[in-house]
Order: structure tokens, then C-alpha cells, then sequence
């Protein structure tokens, strides 16, 4: 939002066209440089794991609690990556994700998913989220009303109506095929694990394969643009505010499976995470630039700080402190080593 | 070049009228536009061209008047429509994505694609032979196009509108941003393009280039047609002027008055060098001179004004003002000193946009505007009107947003915040882009006359004639070096070419 | 396994069983008397316990056809939770019921509205002021950590180096630092001490989020101790998921859930400590009798107690019946 | 954020040319006619109150209530309409607000203050606050970190080192001479709510009538321009993260006087409802423009749509969901008059 971010202004310091040469003799991209400096903190912060936490840390097992963590925020990360590319912003996200939970656990339709099988739970978080998603969409690309307001409205109203519904109580699961298909392991790795690996391929590919993905960053870098291009701006917007509900829905199953309970608490306060780990990832919050490897690396930072904190048993407090300063550590370093690995 | 029966035109568009919300931009407009000829549409700043085509490309709607195509009535409700007309434009804000790369931009809402999944490979080897038709075959497709510079913006625009296979090819000011090799370039592209029947309407406010390319000229004034189809080779320019003007305009330079052999030093640069972009530049400008620096687009001109200004932090080298050492990459010490920069592009560099014009005017000046950090607006407007009147800025009237403003209007208002500010170095980057042929002469006579009260002038120029005819020095750039320096009457342009070629192929 | 969404008689049935335990004499209590509004404010939603207090106040007052109950927007916001007394006391309601998101921060408030006659019952987090509630129900923070902290070392007590991990709820609330502190102090009597110390946020998500990583952070634990039944959902299940079993838990609140597991013996869960959520019920209640200016029935002296502090029993598969009443469903 | 939003962007059919012209015929400038239409959606809210609320909703004692709730973020709102038309954002108002009610309320600084006089407590709160929001200012001006990320840094942080001072505990206020300083009322308008309208003049006169609000509106709208006509963009946001620190140490005073309590978990979420307030008031997320009197509006419109619920006795779900409408509704209407009254 801040000068600082917008990569078009011909800054003083900015050696555009200079970068542009080093890069393309290291054959690297302009993503890719950009990711190494935080494939670096992430490599840190590895480091600082394995060195106070020793084997606890550096485990095949540990690894897969930290992906699994890192799973439900990341799909909807994937999600959000779109938004925030397409300049916009989706706060509602982590109270969708309670709502979908809710409304695919409760007794109605567990009991349906006993008649008709898991689809019905899932087909039922999945509808939600998207419906959620839609709504935003359309109040934003139709309604021209700013994305922050818009989302903001519904977070509040999707976690009401989660709180409606649930009447305030936790939904536990117990629907066998449910809990069947998506608990547990395939190959030695979590489903749930195995399903952001999905949604992040698919979104890769999405983002930087189709035209899809091409539309979403011309409208982010330059509405005007996409418009004169022939590009139907907001029905696009209506489509990837879509898709973020959407994957708040898968969120929400994934984090059905995980917690076996629906509850409306449940994604309180997931989207500034989400949002920070986009941003961390490299994601330009003005738009116009995405990145979903980015993405993913952010999201694995912010499981991994937590997972380091836990193991060195922290003190909560003074992980907050911490954990405040290691974000701004790590973005500063990945600017740090964009610069250098460039000159 | 008219290749088929000039009474069968290929586009009619029939009393254009456009209000925007309490503004006509057009009032009834008339083109006619023959399959094969280059139509060149001519008007002052504001005339309402660029409406027009935007009308025409579907991105504005009329409100009242027809469009024929064919001689069928068509409607063009979007931009879409107007491309499947086979209507392709090319803007005057340069109206790319810079996050996409070049291949991206140019397939940009008509991406080749299979269920959804673009054909990088098919859409890559097009490009780069749409890229080899425009003489660029060192522009890789994949390149991000926000890294390229904006002659390199516009050549991506340029093959867009080739890739669209259209029948009518509109240029809004294509070479503004275009030294004379991009032009060249661009012409035989549009020789090419003409020859296979393809109609082009041509915008600029460069009345040679018109000579050149041309078939027949529209002229607009006011948002109403004042100059229908007239032949390019039987219209004098005198004729054209008056008909965009309504008068007679002095379309020369400005007397030299010369400068006094005694007259001191203001500004002095010495060995300032950029890494990687210009070294060794070394320069003086006296009181009351006029120094032009003449160069390739991309030769590091832009730079070496940015670096004395202290927007940039050069890398070595000095700047002094009256033999005081400036700050280096400090541009409020060069400010508080009295230097001035009016940059290259006005809008990402210059301008609030969306602010009053006075408070753009005003902006360099609180120093002298402000007391104790308190803004007096009566004080500041006082002070822009009487620059506005100073320079006959239209409309007159400072309340009003410098959006609404045109081009040339905004170049004024640039110069007023400098004079407002009161400069003793003005530095200006390409003063007269986009300004129409009767606010040139204005800028021109107005930095002669800031230069006769003693103002150092350094100008940068793309077009070598504005260079030699305003300043009093030139001094030729090429590949970041000083490749010439002498007084302006002593070189033509053909010298000025061969140089900078030569510097470059060097 | 349970089912949720169950039908409302159940709860309705609860909360007439409390009512007749409450006030065991007190058919006469029961009976409508002059109609009287009550105010009541608490914290938003957020958890479970909480969602549970409010529906109780909530069932509660529509028990009684003489009492007009105003339910302010749950709130985490001091400041708006001070608006909202403000507006009660601007209203003339007739008594309020006051579950503070800070006891301390909304003193102030609720002495204004004595100080302008209407009684304020305070429930659950108390004021730092006695003349701030004409009566107070509390549960027993501190008395949870010592009973969660007494039933491990009655287990444990023979083992001074037996690793105990605390799972907390939210760490910068004065309450969670009550139970911490009582569990701690009640370690200390038979030599052990807390270990691992995590804190969720009374939510199922962080609850199986921070004990996924807590067991990775202590491969061998003998005892846990986890606050909260609400965010226990996600607690076990993250056990559940890690396969891990080689400890026995301690819940805390009480819920139905919990307390069928611990029936069951299915999981890890052996005990849990009651925090009772039937203190806003109770609340609604005794601003009801006191605006009526009636009395609890057992009691011998003519008016409404100042302060009445719930029992924080272990429940334990050995008396887990007793309690199946009280629990409530998450 | 996302292009609507955009006043650069020369969208076909904008109107700024004609409500230019409109606007000056009328005599009204643009901010002027954008806050009619949000006076209008205060208008009908208060009309909603009175008709479902009658004398209880309109009394000079409930319009005491409603300002005292609209005070302490309306402080912070102002420090965040400096922010927001730099282009900026910031994260951390909550809960540096908090961190400053605890510092001042800890027994040293209330045993020094004891000796001293309030000013030690209000001191102590301002330099806190300030200090924060420089260090914010630094890391994101000279730091060149996105202040998303910077500020939500420091969100976690402050609210971390709050937690450590307060020992998690709530801090009791039993300062005589602080409480009998700003408890209470003033001519029968409380307190808080006189120094929410010297803020709010002071902020109103700073945005419009200096130069420091001339740059902040410059660096937000152009920040390259504004360091081209020779302004010290980072050293101005330094300012301007500073003076947002400043006003939620001065939030920090009132909610100390309102609550008479210091805890760290004081203003928690505060940051959402701020910007939300700000942004309906007519502030644009992307910088350029901003609008103390639209900002007091918006804070207002807030404040009395609780106020309206409360003496309603909706359900508290329900709220929520209202709320989500209600809000949406607002902006909608707002961009309807603006467009109706240019006509
Ligand atoms: N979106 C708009 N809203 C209001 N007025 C507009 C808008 N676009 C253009 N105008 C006005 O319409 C008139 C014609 O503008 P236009 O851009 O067509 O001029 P032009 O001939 O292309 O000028 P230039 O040579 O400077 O490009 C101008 O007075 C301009 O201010
Ligand atoms: N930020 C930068 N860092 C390093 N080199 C740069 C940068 N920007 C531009 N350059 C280089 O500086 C040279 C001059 O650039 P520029 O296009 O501004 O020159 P110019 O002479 O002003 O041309 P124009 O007519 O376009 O203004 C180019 O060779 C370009 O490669
Ligand atoms: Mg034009
Ligand atoms: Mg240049």
C-alpha cells in the first residue's frame, strides 16, 4: 500500500533493468530470486529447530506435524493468494471456514452422510464456502463496495449465523465414512497433508498456466488494462472471490477431519495468519504479483515458528515478542538476499 | 497507398458526441477512415482525440452518433466488440500489465489456450516474431514487462494490436516515447501494415512525422470537426496550425539572445557518475544558458538529471551550486537550494492527480507558502493563479482537479510549481511530450524568457530539433558518455545522429 | 460418540433440575411475581463454555414469564461492554447480570449502577470492588488448579521426576494465571512441577493445534492437565491423532462430553475439574429473586447472599454419575 | 485496494470531471458531498433508533453513552486516517492501546505518580505509544517492510511485552488525582468525549490546514512525485506511524479513565473495527485522500449501531449477522447519494 511495495515506481535505488540482466544469466525468474530469500529463513529457522530441539525437531514425524498444521492455513492461503493478486483482500475467510464446519457437521447432515456417504458433508462445506465466497464477490465487484468492508461484514455475519446453527455448542463427528476417508495416513503422510499438496499444485497451475491466472494478475497490476483487453473485470472478481470461499470450504473439511468437531470458533483469527503468510510469501498486497510457492514457504514459516516455540517450551509471552521480531527478521533478510543475489 | 476505391471507406463514424458527466468532450465528430491509408487526427491538447478513439474502441460509450463499418451500422458496447470488428488500439496511457511478461501482455484477454491451460510454447514463438516484425527480435517474450522501459512498453502495445489481425489499427500518440530510431521502425511497420489494406488512424502532435506517413488529416477543435479528410501533401502547415488553434502560431524558436561571456557559473557537475547507467559526466551551465542534452531513448539522460536533482545517489562525482557542494542523493538539499526537476513522466513522477491544481503548484514551495507549518490556501492560491495566468494555463481556474487538466496543461503546471518555488537551476526532462503545437511554443518562449532572468537550463529531448533550436549547448549523450559538447548553432541533426549511432555501435 | 444439535428439552430439563436443587424449597420462588427486566452482558462467544454460559442465561430467563431478559452483543471490547451497562442503567432495568470480560475494568460501571439502584449480580470473573455487585456467583479458578493439580499427585505422587504438562486456555486472561498458579501450588505439595506449558485459545482448532506440537515437544509424559473441555475436543484429538497414550489427562469445565468419555474409559481422559457454565443461569436467577426482593429458599436470613462461590469437584470415573447432570454440551 | 477503488484509474464512465464542477457550483467540496452520504446512513440509523426505541434511544443521556463508546476508538481512528492516507495500515493500535494501559498503570508508575501528579501516568502512556509507533515507522520507512507486515509485528509483540509487565494480571487505577482528572464529566459531556473532540479538531486542522497533512496526503497519493518536489517521504512516515502510536497513547489515557483498570488484553481486536470505521468514512485504502470528518462519522455510525442493538434486545448471533448487512448497507448507500446528489 506504501510506496515501499509498489515495484513500478521508478525508485531511486531500484536497478530494475540492471536485476533483470544477472537474472537471466543465472536463468532464475523474478519469483524465484525473490523465494530463495525466504527459502533461506525458513532454512534459519530450521536451523535454530534443529540446534535446541535437536532429534525432536529433525523427525520424520515432526515434519509431518508441522505439514499438517501448516495444511488447513495453507489452503486457504492458496485461496487468498488469488484475492490479494487481484489487489483485494478476504477477511472473512477464517469465519467461513467455521461456518462451512458447522453447517457440514451438524446432526442433519451427519445423518444424511450415513444415508448417502461422506459426499454430502463435504459437497456441504464445499457449497458453503463458496456461496460465502460469491456474496463477497458480488458485493465487491458489483456493489463496488472496497473488499475490506465487505469481507469485514462477513466475518461477523458468517460467524452469527456459524453461532445460529450450532446453536453455540461443538459438533463432534462421528460420521464413519467421513472419518475414514479423510483421518489418518496415505503413504505415511496425513490426507490432509496430501490435500494441500493438491490444492497447492492446482493453484500453482491455476495461477501460472491459465488464462485464469493470467486475468487474475492483469486485473491486480492494472484493472484499466484488463478492462480495454476485452477482460470482464468483475465477473473475474466474483470468480476468485469464488474460489477463496471455495477453499475455505475445503479448509473447513480438512479441519473437520483433523478436529473431528465443527464448532463456530473454529478459524478465529485465521485470516490475519493467512493474510501474513501471503504477504510474507511475496505476494504484493497492491496486486498485480502472486506468487503461490511463496505462499506455500510463508505458510510453512509461520508452522515452523510455532512447532520451534513449543518444542523449546517458551513462554507464551515471550513468544509473542519473538515471534513479532522473527517476521520482521525474516523479511528484512528475504529483502536482504533479493538485493545480493543480484549483484 | 490508397489501394482500393476511396468512395467505399472501411470505417464511418457520424456525429460523435460524448458528455461526460457536466463536460463535452465531443460535440458531433465526423471520420471517415478508407481501407490501406494512414488518417491522421490532429487537435490541441483536449480536442477530444483520445475520446474519440476510446469511443471507437468501445471503452467509452457515445452518447448520440453512428458507426459504420462496411457501411453496416454496428454497435460497439464494449471493448470487445470493437475487436471483433477488428478495431485494435493502442492508448495513449500506456495500458499494459506490468506484473505479466511480454507474451502475456500481448495474448492479454485473447490468450491461446487449450480447456483453460495457456500454449506457452505457440504463444512464445508468435511473439517473438511479432517481436521480429517490429524490429525487436532482443525483446524475449518472457521478459516481465514492468522491467522494460516505456519505449519498450510501447513496441509491447504496438504488437498487441498486431496479434489482433485487425482491419483498422488506431495509434493514440505512439511515438511520444519513441526516439527517431523507434519511429522509423514504427513507420515501416505501419508501410507494411498499409500495404495489406489495413487502415491505421494516427494521433500525434508531431506535425513532421505526419508529412511523413500520412494520407489524410481530421482536424478536431473543441471536440467538434473542423478539418475533414484533407490530403496530407496539399495542406500547408500553417493551414493545419491555424485550423487546431484558431490562429496564427509563431512555430519557431525563440530568439537566442546569446550569453554574456561573464555571466557566472550556476551550476557546476564534474565527473558525476551512476554505476552501471552513466560515468564521468561532466558539465556547466552558466546563468541565463540553455543546455540541451541529445540522446538515444535509454542513453542515461534521465538518470543524469535524477542524479544532480539528488534523486538518485550517485556513485561518484560532484554537483555544486554557485561552487557550494550539494548533498549527494538528497533532494531536499537540491530543492532548498533552488534546483528544479520537471520529470520525464508527469504523471507517475509529478502529479496528485486527483488534488486541485494549486496545491500541485504549491507543493516544492511550503518553505516560502507555509508559516510555522500552517498553509495559507488564499496565500497559495494567489500565488498559483498568478503563475496559471503567467502561462496561460487553461482553464485558468486552480480549484480544479489536474486530472481534468490535458497534457500540455499539466506540462504547465509542472513548470509553475518551479516558478512558484523561484529556481535558479531548472532541470527539465522531456518538457514538451505530449504537448500540442501551440502550448510548445508557449514552453518554449517560457524557459527563453526564465533563462534571460538568469536561470540555468538543463533540457532533455527525444526530438533533436528541439534540442538544437532551444538551447544554447548541446551536449550529446550516448551509452551514458558525453560523447559532444558545443554550442547548438554549430550542429545539425544528421551530425547529432551519426554521433549518437556511432557512440552506440561503439 | 454424541450427537449435537440435540433436541432443546434437554437442556430445559437441565436447567429445572438446577433450579430445584438451587432452591430446593422453592416452589414458592418459582411462582411469577411482579415482571421484571434483567440485563445481561458477557464476553462474545468466542468458546464453547462461553457460548454455553450465555445459552444457559439465556434458558434460564425464559423459564420464567415475569422475567424480561435484554441479551447485549457478546463483546470482548471493555469499552463497549461499559456502553452496554451504561445503556442498561440509562434503560432503568431492573437488576443486571454482569459477566465482565474484566472484572477490574468494569467496576466502575457496575458501581454506577448500584450507586442508581439496580442491583448487579456478577458472575464467573469478579469486580475488584465489593460495592460494585450486590451478589456474586464464582466459580473457583484457583480451586480448579489445585483440585486438577491434587487428583495428579494423588496418581503421581511417588514419582518425583513424572514429566506434567499444563495445556492452558487463553494465557494473558487473570484467570487462566488463577488456575495455573493453583496447579502449580498444588504440584508443589507432592514434589512435582510443570514441565510443558502451552496455551491454546478455549477453541477445538488451537487445542489440537498447540497439543499436536506439545507432543512432539515431550516424547514421554506421564499427566496432562488441560483447562479447558471446550478446546479438550481438539486436545484428544491430537492425542488420538499422534497415537499417544502413555499418560492420563485431566480435564477442566466439565462438559458432557468429557464426562462421557470418562464414563466410557475410551481415552486418556481420566478426571476433569468442574467449572460450572450454570453460573449466568444461576446469575438470572438471583437478580430475579432480588429484584423481587425474595430469597433463596433454604436459606435462614431473609435476603439474597453476597456471594455464592461454585464447588470445583474431580469428576472420575468413580462418581462421574453424580455429575452427568450438571455437564454441559460443548 | 482492488480497482474500484482506484480514483487514478480513468474508468470509463467516472464522474470526477462532473462532480468537479457540480461540487463547485454548489459551493461543496468533494469530501463534503462523499460525507453526506454517510450523515445520511447516520441519519437513518438514528431514525431506526428512535422509531424502535423512542425515548430511550433519543436522550441526552444515551447520546453520552454513544459518544463516550464512539471516544476511545474515535482517538485512534484519527491517528489511523494519517495512516491510511499515506497508504499505509496499521495493525498495531489495539494492542500497543493496550500495552500503554498497562505501563501506566503499573504500582511504579502509579506509586511515582503519587508524587508527581497524573502527568507521570498520561506521560508514561503517550511516550509508550509514540515510542511504538516510531519503531513501526521505522521499520516500515527505512526498513522498506510492508506495513501489513511490520505493524502485525507488532500487534503480536506489544501485545507479548504487555502481557510480561501486567504479569497477565489486571492492573487496578487507584491514582486520586489521575482518576479525578479524567473521570467524570465536564460541562455534562464526560470527559473522554472532550478530548475525542479536541483530537478530532486538532487532527481536522492538521490534515487540512498544514503542511504536514499537505505531505501525508501527497506521499499518499503519489509517493514518488511527493519525493520528487523534494519531500523526505520515509522521515514523513515516521512521522505519521509515530503520531498513530501517539493517538493510541492518548486512547490509552481515556480507556485508563473509562475502566480504571490497565490490562494487556485491553483494545484486542481494536485495529479491525478502527480501520473499518475510517474506510466507511471515506478514507481510501489505497492513500491519496483522506477525511477526518467522514472518519468521525464512520466511528459514530459504529458506535450508535450497538448502542441500537442493545436497546433492541436482539439476539446476539442475530446481531452479528445484522450487523454484516447493516455495515455493507451503509457504504452502498453512502456511494448511492453521492451519486444522486452530483446529478
Ligand atoms: N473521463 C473523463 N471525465 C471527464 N472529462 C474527461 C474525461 N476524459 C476526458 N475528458 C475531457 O474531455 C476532453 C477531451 O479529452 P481527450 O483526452 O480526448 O483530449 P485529447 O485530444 O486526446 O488531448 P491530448 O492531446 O492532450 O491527449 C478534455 O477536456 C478532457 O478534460
Ligand atoms: N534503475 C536502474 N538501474 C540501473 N540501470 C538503469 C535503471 N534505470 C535505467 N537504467 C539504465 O539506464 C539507461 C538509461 O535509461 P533511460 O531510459 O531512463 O534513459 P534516457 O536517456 O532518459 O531515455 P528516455 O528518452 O527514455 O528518457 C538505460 O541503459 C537503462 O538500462
Ligand atoms: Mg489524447
Ligand atoms: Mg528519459
Amino acid at each position: 500500500m506504501s510506496e515501499q511495495q509498489t515495484p513500478s515506481s521508478p525508485a531511486a535505488d531500484n536497478p530494475t533493468k540492471h536485476r533483470e540482466s544477472s537474472r537471466s544469466r543465472l536463468g532464475l525468474s523474478g519469483a524465484t530470486v525473490r523465494n530463495l530469500g525466504l527459502v533461506a529463513a525458513l532454512l534459519l529457522l530450521c536451523l535454530v529447530g534443529f540446534l535446541t530441539g535437536g532429534d525432536r525437531f529433525a523427525s520424520v514425524q515432526n515434519l509431518m506435524i508441522v505439514l499438517s498444521l501448516a495444511s488447513v492455513t495453507g489452503v486457504i492461503a492458496i485461496g487468498m493468494t488469488f484475492v490479494i493478486t487481484t489487489g483485494g483482500i478476504d477477511l472473512s475467510v477464517g469465519s467461513v471456514l467455521g461456518l462451512t464446519t458447522v453447517w457440514a457437521s451438524t446432526l442433519a447432515t451427519q445423518t444424511m452422510a450415513d444415508q448417502y456417504g461422506w459426499i454430502v458433508m463435504v459437497g456441504c462445506a464445499l457449497l458453503v464456502g463458496l456461496a460465502a465466497g460469491l456474496i463477497n464477490g458480488v458485493i465487491i465487484a458489483y456493489g463496488n463496495v472496497v473488499a475490506f468492508i465487505a469481507t469485514l461484514s462477513m466475518l461477523v455475519a458468517a460467524r452469527g449465523l456459524a453461532e445460529l446453527i450450532a446453536n453455540r455448542r461443538t459438533q463432534i463427528v462421528n460420521q464413519s465414512s467421513f472419518e475414514s476417508t479423510f483421518q489418518g495416513d496415505l503413504l505415511g503422510v496425513p490426507k490432509i497433508v496430501w490435500i494441500f499438496a493438491i490444492v497447492a499444485v492446482a493453484g500453482w497451475f491455476l495461477l501460472n498456466r491459465t488464462t485464469f491466472g493470467r486475468r487474475t494478475v492483469a486485473v491486480g497490476g492494472n484493472a484499466e488494462a484488463a478492462r480495454l483487453a476485452g477482460i470482464n473485470v468483475k465477473r473475474h472478481l466474483l470468480y476468485v472471490y469464488g474460489l477463496a470461499g471455495l477453499t475455505a470450504g475445503v479448509a473447513g473439511v480438512m479441519l473437520l477431519a483433523r478436529t473431528g468437531a465443527g464448532s463456530s470458533t473454529n478459524g478465529l483469527l485465521l485470516e490475519l495468519d493467512v493474510i501474513a503468510a501471503v504477504v510474507v510469501g511475496g505476494t504484493l498486497l497492491v496486486g498485480g504479483r502472486g506468487t503461490i510457492v511463496g505462499t506455500v514457504i510463508g505458510v510453512l514459516i509461520f508452522a515452523t515458528l510455532t512447532n520451534v516455540f513449543i518444542i523449546n517450551n517458551i513462554d507464551s509471552s515471550v513468544q509473542q515478542i519473538a515471534r513479532g521480531a522473527i517476521i520482521v527478521a525474516a523479511v528484512l533478510l528475504q529483502q536482504r538476499f533479493a538485493r545480493r543475489s543480484t549483484s | 497507398m490508397v489501394t482500393e476505391d476511396p468512395a467505399a471507406p472501411l470505417l464511418q463514424m457520424q456525429g460523435i458526441v460524448k458528455h461526460f458527466p457536466g463536460a463535452k468532450a465531443l460535440d458531433g465528430v465526423d471520420l471517415d477512415v478508407l481501407p490501406g491509408e494512414v488518417h491522421c487526427l490532429l487537435g490541441q491538447n483536449g480536442a477530444g482525440k483520445s475520446t474519440l478513439i476510446k469511443v471507437l474502441a468501445g471503452a467509452h460509450q457515445p452518447t448520440a452518433g453512428t458507426i459504420l463499418m462496411d457501411g453496416q451500422e454496428i454497435q460497439i458496447s464494449h471493448p470487445v466488440a470493437a475487436l471483433e470488428h477488428g478495431v485494435a488500439t493502442m492508448y495513449q496511457e500506456l495500458d499494459v500489465v506490468d506484473g505479466l511478461t511480454v507474451a502475456e501482455n500481448i495474448y492479454l484477454g485473447h490468450e491461446l489456450a487449450s480447456a483453460g491451460f495457456t500454449q506457452r510454447r505457440t504463444v512464445a514463438s508468435r511473439t517473438r516474431e511479432l517481436m521480429a516484425r517490429l524490429g525487436h527480435p532482443e525483446i524475449p517474450p518472457h521478459r516481465e514487462v514492468g522491467e522494460l522501459s516505456a519505449a519498450g512498453k510501447q513496441i509491447v502495445s504496438m504488437a498487441r494490436a498486431l496479434s489482433r489481425d485487425a482491419r483498422v489499427i488506431v495509434m493514440d500518440e505512439p511515438s511520444a516515447v519513441l526516439d527517431s530510431g523507434e519511429v522509423d521502425n514504427l513507420f515501416r511497420v505501419v508501410d507494411e501494415l498499409t500495404s495489406q489494406g489495413v487502415a491505421i488512424v494516427y494521433i500525434s502532435h508531431r506535425l513532421e512525422e505526419i508529412r511523413r506517413i500520412g494520407d489524410r488529416i481530421t482536424v478536431l477543435k473543441d471536440g467538434v470537426t473542423v478539418g475533414r479528410n484533407l490530403d496530407v501533401a496539399d495542406t500547408p502547415t500553417d493551414e493545419l496550425i491555424k485550423l487546431m488553434t484558431g490562429k496564427n502560431v509563431e512555430y519557431a524558436f525563440p530568439e537566442r539572445p546569446g550569453v554574456p561571456q561573464d555571466a557566472p557559473v550556476r551550476l557546476e557537475v564534474t565527473d558525476l557518475s551512476l554505476s552501471g547507467v552513466f560515468s564521468d559526466v561532466s558539465l556547466s551551465i552558466r546563468a541565463g544558458e540553455i543546455v540541451g542534452l541529445a540522446g538515444l531513448v535509454g542513453s542515461g539522460r534521465s538518470e543524469i538529471l535524477e542524479t544532480i536533482y539528488g534523486a538518485r545517489r550517485a556513485t561518484h562525482g560532484r554537483v555544486q551550486l554557485d561552487g557550494k557542494s550539494l548533498r549527494r542523493g538528497s533532494v531536499g538539499a537540491a530543492v532548498a537550494a533552488d534546483i528544479g526537476l520537471a520529470p520525464e513522466e508527469r504523471k507517475s513522477q509529478g502529479l496528485l492527480l486527483d488534488e486541485p491544481v494549486y496545491r500541485n503548484v504549491t507543493l516544492s514551495s511550503f518553505a516560502r507558502i507555509a508559516r510555522g507549518g500552517w498553509l495559507d490556501e488564499r496565500a497559495e492560491k494567489a500565488a498559483a493563479t498568478e503563475q496559471a495566468a503567467a502561462l496561460d494555463l487553461r482553464p485558468a481556474g486552480v480549484d480544479r482537479a489536474i486530472r481534468t487538466l490535458s497534457g500540455g496543461n499539466q506540462q504547465k503546471a509542472m513548470l509553475a510549481r518551479w516558478l512558484v518555488h523561484g529556481c535558479e537551476v531548472l532541470l527539465l526532462d522531456e518538457p514538451t511530450r505530449g504537448v500540442d503545437v501551440g502550448a510548445r511554443s508557449e514552453i518554449y518562449d517560457l524557459v527563453r524568457r526564465l533563462a534571460d532572468a538568469g536561470t540555468a537550463v538543463l533540457v532533455v529531448s527525444s526530438e533533436i530539433p528541439e534540442v538544437l533550436g532551444l538551447a544554447d549547448r548541446v551536449l550529446v549523450i550516448s551509452d551514458g558518455q558525453v560523447v559532444h559538447s558545443g554550442p547548438a548553432e554549430s550542429i545539425d541533426e544528421h551530425q547529432v545522429l551519426d554521433m549518437v549511432m556511432e557512440g552506440s555501435a561503439a | 460418540g454424541c450427537v449435537s444439535n440435540e433436541p432443546a428439552e434437554e437442556e430445559g430439563s437441565d436447567s429445572e433440575e438446577m433450579s430445584s436443587e438451587e432452591g430446593s424449597g422453592g416452589t414458592m420462588n418459582d411462582e411469577p411475581g411482579e415482571t421484571v427486566t434483567i440485563g445481561f452482558s458477557a464476553p462474545a462467544a468466542d468458546h464453547g463454555w462461553m457460548g454455553a454460559i450465555t445459552s444457559a442465561a439465556e434458558d434460564a430467563a425464559a423459564d420464567y414469564e415475569d422475567v424480561e431478559l435484554r441479551v447485549a452483543e457478546g463483546t470482548n471490547d471493555v469499552n463497549v461492554q461499559i456502553s452496554q451497562i451504561e445503556t442498561f442503567i440509562a434503560d432503568g432495568v431492573d437488576a443486571i447480570v454482569l459477566l465482565p470480560f474484566d472484572g477490574a475494568a468494569l467496576t466502575d460501571v457496575a458501581t454506577e449502577a448500584m450507586e442508581a439502584g439496580i442491583p448487579v449480580v456478577n458472575v464467573d470473573r469478579e469486580f475488584s470492588s465489593p460495592f460494585a455487585a450486590r451478589s456474586t456467583v464464582l466459580g473457583d479458578n484457583y480451586g480448579m488448579g489445585v483440585s486438577a493439580g491434587t487428583y495428579i499427585c494423588e496418581q503421581l505422587g511417588d514419582q518425583p521426576d513424572a514429566v506434567v504438562a499444563e495445556i492452558q486456555g487463553i494465557a494473558s486472561l487473570p484467570l487462566t494465571q488463577d488456575r495455573s498458579q493453583g496447579f502449580e501450588d498444588a504440584l508443589a505439595d507432592c514434589g512435582l512441577d510443570v514441565d510443558n506449558q502451552v496455551a491454546a485459545e478455549f477453541t477445538v482448532q488451537s487445542g489440537e493445534q498447540v497439543t499436536a506440537n506439545l507432543l512432539q515437544a515431550a516424547p514421554e509424559i506421564d499427566a496432562i492437565w488441560n483447562h479447558d473441555d471446550d478446546q479438550g475436543v481438539g486436545v484428544l484429538q491430537a492425542i488420538e491423532n499422534a497415537g499417544r497414550d502413555e499418560f492420563f489427562m485431566v480435564g477442566g469445565a466439565g462438559s458432557l462430553d468429557v464426562m462421557e468419555h470418562i464414563q466410557s474409559g475410551d481415552t486418556v481422559l481420566e478426571a476433569t475439574v468442574v467449572y460450572p457454565s450454570t453460573q449466568a443461569a444461576d446469575g438470572i436467577k438471583l437478580a430475579r429473586l432480588i429484584a423481587q426482593e425474595k430469597n433463596l429458599g433454604d436459606l435462614a436470613s431473609s435476603t439474597v447472599p453476597r456471594t455464592v462461590q461454585l464447588y470445583a469437584p474431580v469428576v472420575t470415573a468413580d462418581n462421574v454419575d453424580q455429575f452427568m447432570d450438571i455437564g454441559f454440551r460443548s
